[in-house]
């Protein structure tokens, strides 16, 4: 949830400019299988963030909703759409209670990214990134978002060195055309010109599942993943 | 080898300039080289720690300037974690081996070496000239890592590996940053093997008629000591680099062992191991802590026999004790790896000799009280400063004490009590040292004399600031206060911010009680009186030039003859209390 | 002393004493003087080149003595000693470097006899020194080549500890063998000009450097040969 | 008389920093404030040996500092400044100095130094127990966690490129192949037993990292490669600091854990509690 609402409306903003009709591609995402059983974070090393959360933090590998849908997945358009440029609007990751948020945040290349420290700790920042510069900062307290944008389109791990179980996934695309699903594995991408698509859904860490959709005029079209999950 | 040319080029003294001042062969501008850089170099690492002082009780607030260190390093002035270790590791290297290691040492000993035995310059100018330069490039090098990609490195001046070794996945300033270090202290160390064996060589073959080995100065001796440290110190850390930076850059896996996982990279090395770095790196780390104190104790014995105008209660012994540590030096660099994972037998042994040390120390001690006993003392800068010294190497040496012993390092290991110890007894008390020189050399070194009262002043401050500093290490340590953190986040750790506040005041305050000195420095060599030619009634040869600054041959032409033991004090002559170790006079007799 | 060599023979006068000759202090005559202690005799004194070749070599073989120490260690911890094979031209290169120690000796007793002026011909020694140089360079090339043999072995530097310690050890070794080679060099041309004379205390100490190259590296070898 | 008053100003400072910086040792506090400066109460059953021999080293070293500058300040008192007086030497000359350094510091140090054997064998000489709990301790940049072994007695084997922290997985199991590994406990706090010994075995996931509880009087490096182990009993129950003394990166400042100490029967019940 928390990651589709902006991702929509930045899409909106990005494409009102454009043909406000078009085709939608919208569908749910779920698994089959036995998912991994989500565990409680232990932040007893970070007392100022174990404070801010009454109930444990459960890690967010996998998150699942009712009816064996599957959040955090992305899906986009990987080939078909048009290459539109960045939207000048910045994404923002947050750094709260020692948690990310979002867990995934999928971004245009060159799209600027803000990183902001809402936590009374400093943080470290630390992209695995492979295909673009991979970096390493620290963001104390009070100080300044740390502003980056990435070139290469590329799926990168980010982590936190000075508390291991902060985990995210920046998802960097080469396309405006996407969503996150939320618990209820649902998913949308509307405003597609006529044309020939193809969709893929991403979830971590690897797992990459691709469709091939035709919108032909002002039709929705519905598509449906589904991933299988081992417990361990 | 290169003497031949080096001196038939230096019978005539050069005239251009950057032969005279820049590319000089000439021992006393070397020496004035090295002083000169040991002088940015301590500006730069006392700026740097009040830096992390401040840091470290305001955590979260901008210092101002800060920001435009490194715009990454300290967003807004905000000083994150990692620059703060990078400061740590700046300061802490810069003092060892740019300041502590080159002041006392390379400086004084340049400069006062040879004219002290009678010799026209050192054996090896061009090599001297060479150590002198390749010291600079070393400084460069280590000075450029603030400028690069992520800053300087983090793994402290002892470098640890496999964190200083693995590269840039153990954080930020272990990508080139590190690499730079490597190979800064790997050109240092070859600077200083270079400079051992010219004063090596120097004092063994060069000495003038008449003086004998047991006619030479303490601090002469001091000198000769501390180059026979060094150059086997040194010859051991620079394969260590070398092996460091290949690990680094060449893929080999001499200190990294298997199965690193560093931030969720797997490490493609295998099979190293990290205690031979900690054993390469602490066989050489000890005996530079006798590096950076024997020449103090050399300088200020041979100032305070001067002041005092009476002679030690005995010159051989201060010189065996001074033998003894450095001797003793090199088989207890264990008691740094206690609590490292090396056999916990080899502990003690380890642990016998370090208490061991404390006996020449104690004597030495023990030999300068004595010694003021029923003397003339002179109260001025320099002996203040020799006085200071005693003061705190009695300080930091009884601290020593408890971290000989492994049982007690269980508890005070890597807390504040160890920064407390080595910062009195290596860090300060050299300083002291260095001070004592200064106040007492500038005449000869200038020709004019540095202004008393600020002396005085100068001293009377860093003495109750370097205390007021270092003492409360020692009790933050006893309540068990790690070291090297940069922020107090622990519960038990909280409660002694206060503390911490104190010394960070007390720091600020005993730092900008150094302008004082800078200011006497350069005001005093330009505006100070003239100096007589032996301001100080001062017996060994240093005062026996004909000017000051003594010409380039130093005895302009003329080779001195020495005829006394270096200190004639308290003796009646036509001179007064003292005889000059040239004078053909027999001690006693009235001319 | 300050044996030079224009004009053959050299007699030592008492200008050469003086303390001016580059060699430093007077004390080295041992004059005593009046009302000196009688130890001003006692105390020894020597050339400044050769004390100081001395302390160098004991400063490289510390080096040494460190790596050593590091092989041994690292052995201990070792789960990967992979012993390699030593490319046998090895053998071939240390017998170049004890050929270029006997030339060498040669050399200097044919430029001692030189200098003492029982023979004003300059080219008999030259031919030695020549010799021991090309000797030399023949070492350093066949170290290189037997660098080439293990790389073709797929032995590189990061392969294994042992590849490492091989070419570190072989590495500085030949560095230093540089050196004595510059040394050489530096010799020969003092040796041939007339304005800076050849001193015999800077060939004896070039010497002394060669042949504790050369025992360094049959030492090297050994330790080699039984570790890897 | 500039130069006399410089030698009686030296005299009194010295002797007073020397008297004022034994204040906060004697009282253990920061002059009067509520700041406590001693080593907090030893809860384990090796520590007292290692508190005795701080504080006779204290007693010594202490006395030996305050006699030394004692005495400085009072022959610079004395003689500072002092001109023309007649030299005298210190009675006795060296040699009874250097006998005295000899006797004193030489008893002094193997006095100490055998004594010190006795705790640190306690610590290092003797193995653990055979019914020690063992707990397995990986630090890594930088955070510690703890495994117990779990129901069956075994701990899974290690595999580091299986560590994915994001998914709680800080030791690199692999629950998939290795049936050991599926019930092992992961805690990021060491919860113990009081009174029962425990056998803490250090494995370092990436850098040298080390394990200090004041309390416990335990202070040992995890090496990389090197997997060491020590072994302690707390001797009472409460919520104690464990930190890293080892410089291992930029978090180390902040790279700690708690050190739970509960009755065997909580103990029990947490373990119960977490293999659910």
């Amino acid at each position: 949830m928390r990651a589709s609402k902006p991702c929509i409306a930045l899409l909106m903003a990005t494409l009102c400019p454009a043909l406000m009709f078009g085709g939608t591609i919208s569908g749910k995402v779920t698994y089959t299988g036995t998912p991994a059983k989500q565990k409680a974070i232990d932040m007893s090393k970070e007392p100022s963030c174990a404070k801010q959360h009454a109930t444990p933090v459960m890690t967010e590998g996998v998150v699942t909703g009712p009816n064996n849908a599957l959040a955090n997945v992305v899906v986009y358009i990987s080939a078909g759409a048009d290459d539109a440029n960045a939207p000048a609007q910045a994404v923002t990751f947050t750094q709260k209670g020692c948690q990310y948020g979002p867990h995934v945040l999928a971004m245009h290349t060159g799209q600027e990214l803000d990183v902001l420290n809402e936590d009374q700790t400093s943080h470290n920042i630390h992209p695995l990134a492979k295909v673009n510069r991979e970096w390493n900062k620290s963001q104390p307290p009070g100080t300044p978002p740390i502003k980056d944008k990435w070139d290469q389109p590329e799926v990168i791990e980010v982590k936190c060195n000075i508390h291991p179980w902060m985990h995210g996934w920046f998802v960097v695309l080469k396309t405006n055309h996407y969503s996150i699903t939320g618990e209820n594995g649902g998913f949308s991408l509307p405003n597609l010109p006529p044309g020939k698509y193809t969709i893929t859904a991403w979830h971590e860490p690897d797992g990459k599942q691709t469709q091939e959709v035709t919108i032909s005029g002002n039709e929705t079209k519905s598509v449906d993943f589904s991933f299988v999950l081992k417990p361990y | 080898m290169s003497e031949a040319s080096a001196h038939a080029a230096h019978h005539t003294a050069p005239t251009g300039f950057i032969r005279k001042y820049v590319f000089s062969l000439d021992h006393k501008i070397i020496g004035l080289q090295y002083y000169a850089l040991g002088l940015v170099a301590v500006v730069t690492g006392m700026v740097l720690s009040w830096i992390m002082r401040i840091h470290l009780v305001w955590p979260n607030s901008p210092i101002p300037l800060v920001q435009w260190l490194s715009k990454v390093g300290a967003p807004g002035g905000v000083v994150t974690p990692e620059y703060y270790l990078s400061l740590m590791t700046m300061h802490g290297t810069l003092m060892v081996f740019f300041v502590l290691t080159n002041a006392p040492f390379a400086a004084f000993g340049n400069y006062f070496l040879p004219i002290q035995i009678g010799a026209e310059d050192m054996a090896f100018p061009r090599f001297n000239m060479m150590s002198f330069w390749t010291t600079f490039v070393a400084f460069c090098i280590l000075i450029s890592a603030f400028f690069v990609g992520d800053g300087p490195p983090l793994a402290g001046w002892t470098a640890y590996a496999p964190l200083s070794a693995v590269g840039k996945d153990s954080g930020p300033g272990e990508g080139l940053g590190q690499t730079l270090w490597g190979l800064s202290i790997f050109v240092f160390c070859i600077a200083s093997l270079l400079g051992s064996l010219n004063f090596i060589a120097t004092t063994l073959d060069l000495r003038t008629k008449g003086m004998t080995l047991a006619r030479m100065p303490i601090c002469t001796w001091a000198w000769f000591i501390t180059s026979c440290i060094s150059l086997l110190a040194f010859a051991v850390l620079l394969p260590a680099c070398l092996l460091l930076v290949l690990d680094r850059v060449g893929g080999t896996s001499f200190f990294i062992p298997s199965g690193l996982n560093v931030s969720d990279h797997l490490q493609p090395h295998q099979g190293g191991s990290p205690l031979l770095w900690q054993h390469l790196f602490w066989f050489f780390g000890h005996p530079e802590v006798y590096i950076a104190i024997v020449p103090a104790m050399g300088i200020v014995s041979h100032i305070l026999i001067n002041n005092m105008r009476k002679p030690l209660l005995s010159h051989k012994v201060i010189v065996y004790c001074m033998m003894a540590i450095g001797f003793l030096s090199y088989m207890v660099w264990g008691h740094h790896m206690f609590l490292s994972g090396m056999n916990p037998f080899s502990a003690l042994v380890f642990s016998f000799p370090t208490l061991m040390i404390t006996i020449p120390a104690t004597i030495m001690t023990l030999i300068w009280l004595g010694s003021l006993y029923g003397s003339n003392l002179r109260i001025n800068a320099a002996s203040l400063f020799c006085l200071g010294f005693i003061s705190m190497f009695v300080a930091g040496g009884v601290s020593g004490f408890f971290l000989a012993q492994p049982t007690i390092d269980i508890y005070l290991h890597a807390t504040y009590f160890v920064v407390g110890h080595f910062h009195m007894v290596m860090g300060v008390a050299a300083i002291f040292g260095v001070f004592a020189g200064t106040y007492f050399w500038f005449p000869k070194m200038t020709g004019r004399m540095m202004n008393e009262t600020l002396g005085r002043w100068h001293f009377w401050l860093s003495f109750i600031g370097t205390y007021a500093i270092f003492m409360p290490f020692h009790y933050l340590g006893l309540a068990g206060n790690v070291r090297r953190y940069s922020a107090f986040t622990d519960d038990f750790l909280v409660p002694l911010v206060p503390v911490h506040k104190f010394i960070t005041y007390a720091a600020l305050f005993t730092g900008a009680a150094q302008l004082i000195f800078l200011f006497n420095l350069i005001y005093s060599r330009f505006k100070g009186p003239a100096a007589t030619a032996n301001p100080w009634e001062c017996t060994s040869l240093e005062w026996s030039t004909p000017s000051s600054p003594p010409p380039f041959d130093n005895f302009g032409g003329v080779h001195p003859v020495v005829y006394h033991d270096p200190y004639q004090y308290g003796v009646k002559s036509s001179t007064g209390d003292y005889l000059m170790q040239t004078s053909p006079e027999r001690a006693g007799e009235t001319p | 002393m300050a044996t030079t060599l224009q004009p053959p023979p050299v007699q030592l006068d008492e200008k050469d004493l003086r303390p001016h000759d580059g060699n430093g202090g007077g004390g080295i005559r041992g004059l005593v003087p009046e009302g000196g202690g009688l130890r001003a005799v006692a105390d020894p004194k020597g050339e400044p080149t050769r004390t100081g070749i001395w302390v160098a070599l004991a400063a490289i073989a510390m080096s040494f003595a460190a790596l050593t120490s590091a092989l041994y260690v690292r052995e201990g911890s070792a789960t990967d000693w992979h012993h390699i094979v030593l490319p046998p031209i090895l053998w071939f290169n240390t017998l170049a470097l004890i050929a270029s120690s006997i030339t060498l000796e040669l050399a200097r007793h044919r430029v001692a006899v030189f200098m003492r002026g029982q023979e004003s011909d300059r080219s008999r020694p030259t031919l030695w020194l020549n010799l021991t140089m090309l000797l030399g360079l023949v070492f350093v090339a066949g170290q290189y080549l037997a660098w080439l043999k293990l790389r073709s072995q797929g032995l590189y530097l990061p392969t294994n500890p042992n590849s490492s310690f091989f070419y570190v050890f072989t590495g500085v070794h030949a560095v230093h063998v540089l050196g004595g080679l510059g040394g050489l060099t530096r010799v020969m041309v003092k040796f041939r000009s007339s304005g800076r004379p050849l001193r015999r205390s800077t060939l004896d100490a070039t010497s002394y450097y060669w042949h504790f190259m050369g025992m360094l590296w049959m030492y090297l070898l050994f330790i080699l040969w039984v570790k890897l | 008389m500039r130069g006399n008053m410089g030698g009686k100003i030296f005299a009194v400072l010295v002797i007073v920093i020397a008297l004022a910086s034994a204040v906060p040792i004697v009282t253990h506090t920061w002059f009067g404030s509520n700041i406590s400066l001693a080593p907090p109460e030893d809860i384990s059953t090796h520590g007292s040996e290692i508190d005795k021999q701080l504080d006779e080293t204290m007693l010594e070293a202490g006395l030996s500092f305050l006699a030394a500058q004692l005495v400085l300040g009072v022959f610079v008192w004395q003689f500072g400044g002092r001109k023309d007086g007649v030299l005298k030497n210190f009675p006795g000359g060296a040699k009874y100095l250097v006998v005295a350094a000899l006797l004193l510091v030489g008893a002094e140090a193997v006095a100490l130094g055998a004594l010190g054997t006795k705790a640190w064998g306690s610590v290092y000489f003797q193995p653990a127990s055979a019914d020690a709990l063992q707990v397995q301790a990986q630090a890594g940049q930088f955070a510690f966690y703890f495994r117990y072994a779990g129901p069956d007695g075994k701990f899974g084997g290690i595999h580091p490129e299986k560590i994915d922290e994001g998914n709680s997985n800080f030791f690199g199991l692999d629950p998939e192949n290795d049936i050991p590994a599926r019930d092992d406990i992961t805690s990021g706090e060491l919860v113990i037993p009081v009174n029962k010994e425990i056998h803490l075995m250090m494995h370092a996931k990436d850098v040298g990292h080390s394990f200090y509880v004041r309390e416990l009087r335990i202070q040992q490096d995890f090496v990389p490669g090197l997997d060491l182990s020590v072994h302690f009993t707390a001797t009472k129950v409460g919520k104690y600091e464990i930190v890293c003394t080892q410089l291992c990166g930029l978090g180390h400042y902040n790279m700690k854990a708690y050190l739970n100490v509960m009755s065997q029967d909580d103990f029990d019940k947490w373990l119960k509690a977490q293999s659910q």
